[in-house]
């Protein structure tokens, strides 16, 4: 496989192409998309995700930039501002923590001060199992979802990596997407083609089921669909399990529905607890679902630590199928 | 750094200079120069006493003794170019062509406002090329940049301009701007106005070094230092700056070294600020000493100075008229337009 | 009242005398602490918080800076690690923003990483109603919640805000201390003495009741009592009133303990409604009192916008107390 | 900035140089700083070896080249001094006396490191002076200015050494540390190691100007530029730095020019470096540059300097070996330590 082609739609491919192809086609059919940040231009980014894209769009479209996520997200601002649509890469989205700042208080509430949109992408790597340790392992969901006028996408899937990068740059408002570095070629999938677009905002419906709802989003996704398969399968229970896709703003008509459906519900985010954005979720869930809740909405999360380095530090740290099943359990037999 | 003669507001035995620098500018254009700066001066004034008699909503800034630095350098910039003004630049907005009615409206909270007082600092108006800031100080530069590497992908030959104050030249994202900027050799010229201080902060608590101007060095930015009193020399300075940008060199860092006659805000009665430190720069007022230059050049007459004043007012009491006169946003209002292309 | 003293316990002072004075005795009694931050000095602060200060314990320990926010977090980060115990004040905590990341990533994480205590308090005014537009009015719990190893204090009242400060800068962990600018001088009571001193992670039941308990902090405690008496008056509703003081950690016992006893619950928050501090506090009551809970608990912030400047629009976006007031009417007759 | 000929990793047309410095070293004092050298290349190398053969956790970072640089500033200082290490400077911890045994244990996950393995940055090890950094770069600074603030207020005469590479010196967080540094006079030598590179990045587009050293100008702190692959001329340079820092001068800006050999993590080959730069670097590899010199000079024989590779190699064997057969931290310890004072 060339990096230098946008693949067919139905190509096998991993998540991290999947971006990559999202990006590719983008920069294809609207020229006044552009990517910006550290590394990703003649080297394709630390992880590859803008491979090919130096020689095929040229240095004007694929711009290194200095160290300097605050003035990243700066120029973001401005060119979007201007017309353009500028998505910039953190290496990790750990390091947007240092362009906290122009993001939350300006790129956010742009348009509702001024009135003008701010029509820009910020992706990056996140995420833990990689003993990546503090600082390069973070899920920063809840730090971001207390900013109003930002959006937040965490795609899960190939076809979602996919469909929302695309929908995330079509969008006319800041939007913060998330990749999970876990699954970046640890999962594959088809393709899509055109018609796989994906509008911000709509969850997906990964797995129906009668007895319980799981919300999450990202690599959680593909733990609570083994969970739901293992409770299937050794205690009969139907799992629903919903991907949230968009954490905001959030898809709250499918939440409440499959949610009062199945009078149960627990959130699973891979942040540490307190502040994740679990708890917004949660809240959301308890407070319009509360006459069909036959237990309490349930969160499984990280501890509430910073991410450790140590494996198993980490594997303690994180949220897996044996505790969410476990937990699952307790809240049926509530 | 081209080497200029330091006259620093915490220099006031340096150099005594009454006379203006050569201009360029025509006589009109002189004129003009001084009718902003007038403007931008009645405007503030108003500003203060409707502050005082509790007509405003939040607070009230003023730019009274750097009129000359904010009027003259954006009256270097051509019609298409882009400015990000602070609060404290008023005159820049001005000379772009901003309504001054539309200032009261704003500070009343108005519905007349732009963006019908949802904000009330200056505020973002691309048709004007204007692009406003957040409250965080060093914020605006880079997004400024942003909108100038947009223009420059657009094919557009587009120069911009933003101002920072000698304390904002502190902020990380101060750095990060100029740097980046630098690399990517956009045509931005940063005016950093150097008052003196920020604040209660004075500049030598600031930053070690008493000329900002050297800030350019790290940056490999040529920078120069003007006399921010004198609207000739800043118009001159900045002009080179503009011309530099515009023809491919890249940022300049122009030091602007002035005074700021009130208080940080109009709360502050700026006590902290020795007497004979106001009073050495009071006698430097920008506006009396273009007076002088533009009577002696027989640009103006004292008659046409004078006959200013009752224009002005005629014109700033009814837009204050006006803008007392207009709705206030209806309190729903508050609830539409985070998101673009959302009810 | 001279700026320079001390002042007795018993005296009558304001909500923002009551922080000062707390600094105060805190410089005294521990040569170890300093001050730091813009134009705390000479100056005495932009609110005057540090008002005298400058001339009793000089400028070795009453330190102006340049306007740095990063920097000054690190400064008090490294002095913090070295045995002293910094208080960095914030001009405005919307300012905060500007130095998230050395907060949340070095001093919030330093202790779990490393196993070395960072004793450092952070402050500085937050909150509305006083026509400060988007950035100098926020109320910024939401952001900071969600980062592991950082506490979070919200006093609402004289007593508090004494004792939380002193508490604060006694606490061995990095703490953020949210005062808030609309009580500054609309508040009095009586200055505590040294019993006083509050530690961290105790909440207050402000007013107790049998019909509905309000979980509150910082200003909207007030609002939360004004609409507790009216209701009480209006329609003979008891509610319980719980001001949580310290945001993280939370007092878990007592906020459930409460909700427990009456069986419905509100969260009030100044924040704006997605990612507020409400939300955690509202998914934790919602997944350990389900039991006990006989409505559902509600969230009551502001609107999910940035703090919009003309007074309709601020007062619009803020919560009162005729908003709570319909709020619990609902609650209660769920 | 006192001037000096610039031989910057880009312009490998520049003067050629084999002759080292002159040294106010010891001969024994130099055999120390060579084998420091040797012990920080023989550490990471087979840190290198043990990444490719998957037994270490997490990635590993080599400061190959640049060990002169960390190793000989980091001498410069007195015991009780402070360092601020980033990833590249395993010199300069082992300078302090950090236990390269305790290296190995950090880069398995075990138990027997610093702080149970909870982090795998340079750990803070306030015995030794050393306050560890945290991934984002240009953080540390600050924290590093902060502590010598304390040690200042409590009557102390610590100076404190920090490094940063030539990519982080674009961040905010430089910027604002090196600058509020110098306003409050703090001693802080800032040691900017000019590699070349940022990751993929190639310092022309990091800024805009070929020499580092001219950041300082800006902050009023002196700067000086140095062979960052002479061992002895790094360590006058920091010891100049050093002396002026203790003697109340404040912080210094020393910029090393020098080269990193390896990519940027043992993952990346560096392809993107240029062969004839690479080639131009090798031949001036500190340390064969640094034995070349102590045998002409008589420091050390060949033979001692041969016999050194045997005594490291059994020491470090045995190191990797108990770090391979400590324990890995119980998972429950995850749980714990988030707040001081609490369980
Ligand atoms: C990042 C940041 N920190 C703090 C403030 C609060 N603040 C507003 S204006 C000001 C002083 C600014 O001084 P200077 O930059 O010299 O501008 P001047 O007021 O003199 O025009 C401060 C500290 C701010 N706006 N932004
Ligand atoms: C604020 C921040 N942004 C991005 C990164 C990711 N990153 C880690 S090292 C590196 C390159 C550093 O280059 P330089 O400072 O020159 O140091 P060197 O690796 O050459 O020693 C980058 C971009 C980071 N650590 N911190
Ligand atoms: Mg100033
Ligand atoms: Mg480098």
């Amino acid at each position: 496989m060339s990096v230098q082609e946008a693949l067919a739609p139905g190509t096998t491919v991993t998540y991290l192409e999947a971006i990559r192809q999202g990006l590719w086609r983008e920069l294809e059919s609207d020229p006044s998309v552009f990517l910006l940040g550290e590394d990703i231009a003649e080297f394709g980014g630390a992880f590859k995700v803008t491979a090919g894209m130096f020689d095929r769009f040229g240095a004007e479209r694929v711009i290194n930039t200095p160290i300097a996520e605050s003035a990243i997200l700066g120029v973001a601002i401005g060119a979007a501002l201007y017309g353009l649509r500028p998505v910039a890469e953190m290496q990790f989205i750990d390091f947007l923590a240092c362009g906290f700042n122009p993001l939350v208080n300006f790129a956010a509430t742009q348009h509702y001060r001024a009135g003008t949109p701010v029509p820009m992408v910020v992706r990056g790597p996140c995420g833990g199992h990689v003993r990546g340790s503090a600082f390069h392992s973070q899920n920063p969901e809840g730090f971001y979802l207390r900013a109003p006028g930002l959006k937040i996408v965490a795609p899960a899937t190939v076809a979602d990596a996919y469909g929302l990068i695309r929908g995330a740059i079509r969008d006319p408002n800041p939007v913060l997407y998330l990749e999970h570095k876990y699954l970046y070629r640890r999962i594959k999938g088809e393709l899509p083609g055109d018609e796989g677009v994906l509008p911000l905002g709509q969850a997906r419906l990964a797995r129906d089921g009668r007895h319980l709802t799981v919300l999450t989003w990202g690599a959680m996704v593909h733990t609570a669909l083994e969970a739901a398969e293992r409770l299937a399968q050794e205690d009969g229970a139907e799992l629903a399990v919903v991907d949230l896709r968009t954490l905001k703003p959030l898809d709250e008509a499918l939440i409440l529905d499959t949610v009062r459906r199945t009078s149960r519900a627990l959130v699973l985010s891979e942040e540490p607890l307190t502040g994740s954005a679990a708890g917004e979720v949660a809240a959301l869930v308890a407070e319009k679902a509360f006459a069909w809740l036959d237990a309490p909405v349930a969160r499984l999360c990280c501890l509430d630590t910073p991410v450790p380095f140590s494996p198993p530090l980490e594997d303690y740290y994180l949220p897996n199928v044996d505790k969410l099943c476990a937990r699952v359990r307790e809240l049926l037999s509530y | 750094m081209s080497a200029g003669k330091s006259f620093g507001p915490l220099h006031p035995e340096a150099e005594e200079r009454e006379q203006l620098a050569r201009t360029s500018l025509s006589r009109d254009q002189q004129w003009e120069v001084y009718r902003l700066m007038r403007l931008t001066r009645a405007v503030e004034e108003r500003l203060s006493s409707l502050y005082r008699r509790g007509l405003l909503v939040g607070g009230a800034y003023s730019s009274r003794g750097q009129e000359a630095t904010s009027v003259a350098s954006a009256y270097a910039l051509g019609p298409d170019d882009l400015i990000g003004p602070l609060i404290r630049n008023l005159g820049s907005q001005l000379v772009r062509g901003v309504d001054s009615g539309r200032i009261f409206a704003l500070h009343m909270g108005k519905a007349t406002a732009v963006n019908r007082s949802k904000d009330n600092l200056p505020q973002t108006d691309l048709g004007c090329g204007i692009l406003g800031p957040i409250a965080m100080l060093g914020s605006l530069l880079a997004v400024v940049a942003g909108a100038l590497l947009a223009d420059r992908m657009k094919g557009g030959k587009r120069v911009g301009m933003s101002w920072i104050g000698d304390g904002g030249t502190s902020t990380g994202e101060f750095h990060e701007a100029i740097n980046l900027a630098a690399v990517l050799n956009l045509p931005l010229v940063v005016v950093v106005e150097n008052n003196g201080w920020a604040y209660s902060t004075p500049t030598s608590q600031q930053t070690r070094v008493k000329d900002l101007a050297l800030k350019g060095a790290g940056y490999g930015v040529p920078s120069e230092i003007v006399d921010g009193n004198d609207p000739l020399a800043v118009y001159e300075a900045a002009k080179r700056a503009v011309e530099r940008a515009r023809s491919g060199g890249g940022p300049t860092l122009l030091e602007a070294k002035t005074f700021r006659m009130r208080g940080h805000a109009e709360h502050d009665d700026a006590s902290y600020v020795p007497a004979e430190l106001r009073e050495h720069w009071l006698a430097r007022d920008p506006i009396a000493r273009f007076e002088r230059h533009l009577v002696a050049e027989a640009v103006a007459s004292q008659a046409e100075i004078d006959a200013l004043e009752g224009e002005l007012a005629s014109r700033l009491d009814a837009e204050i008229e006006a803008a007392q006169a207009a709705p206030m946003p209806a309190p729903e209002e508050a609830a539409l337009g985070v998101f673009e292309g959302a009810v």
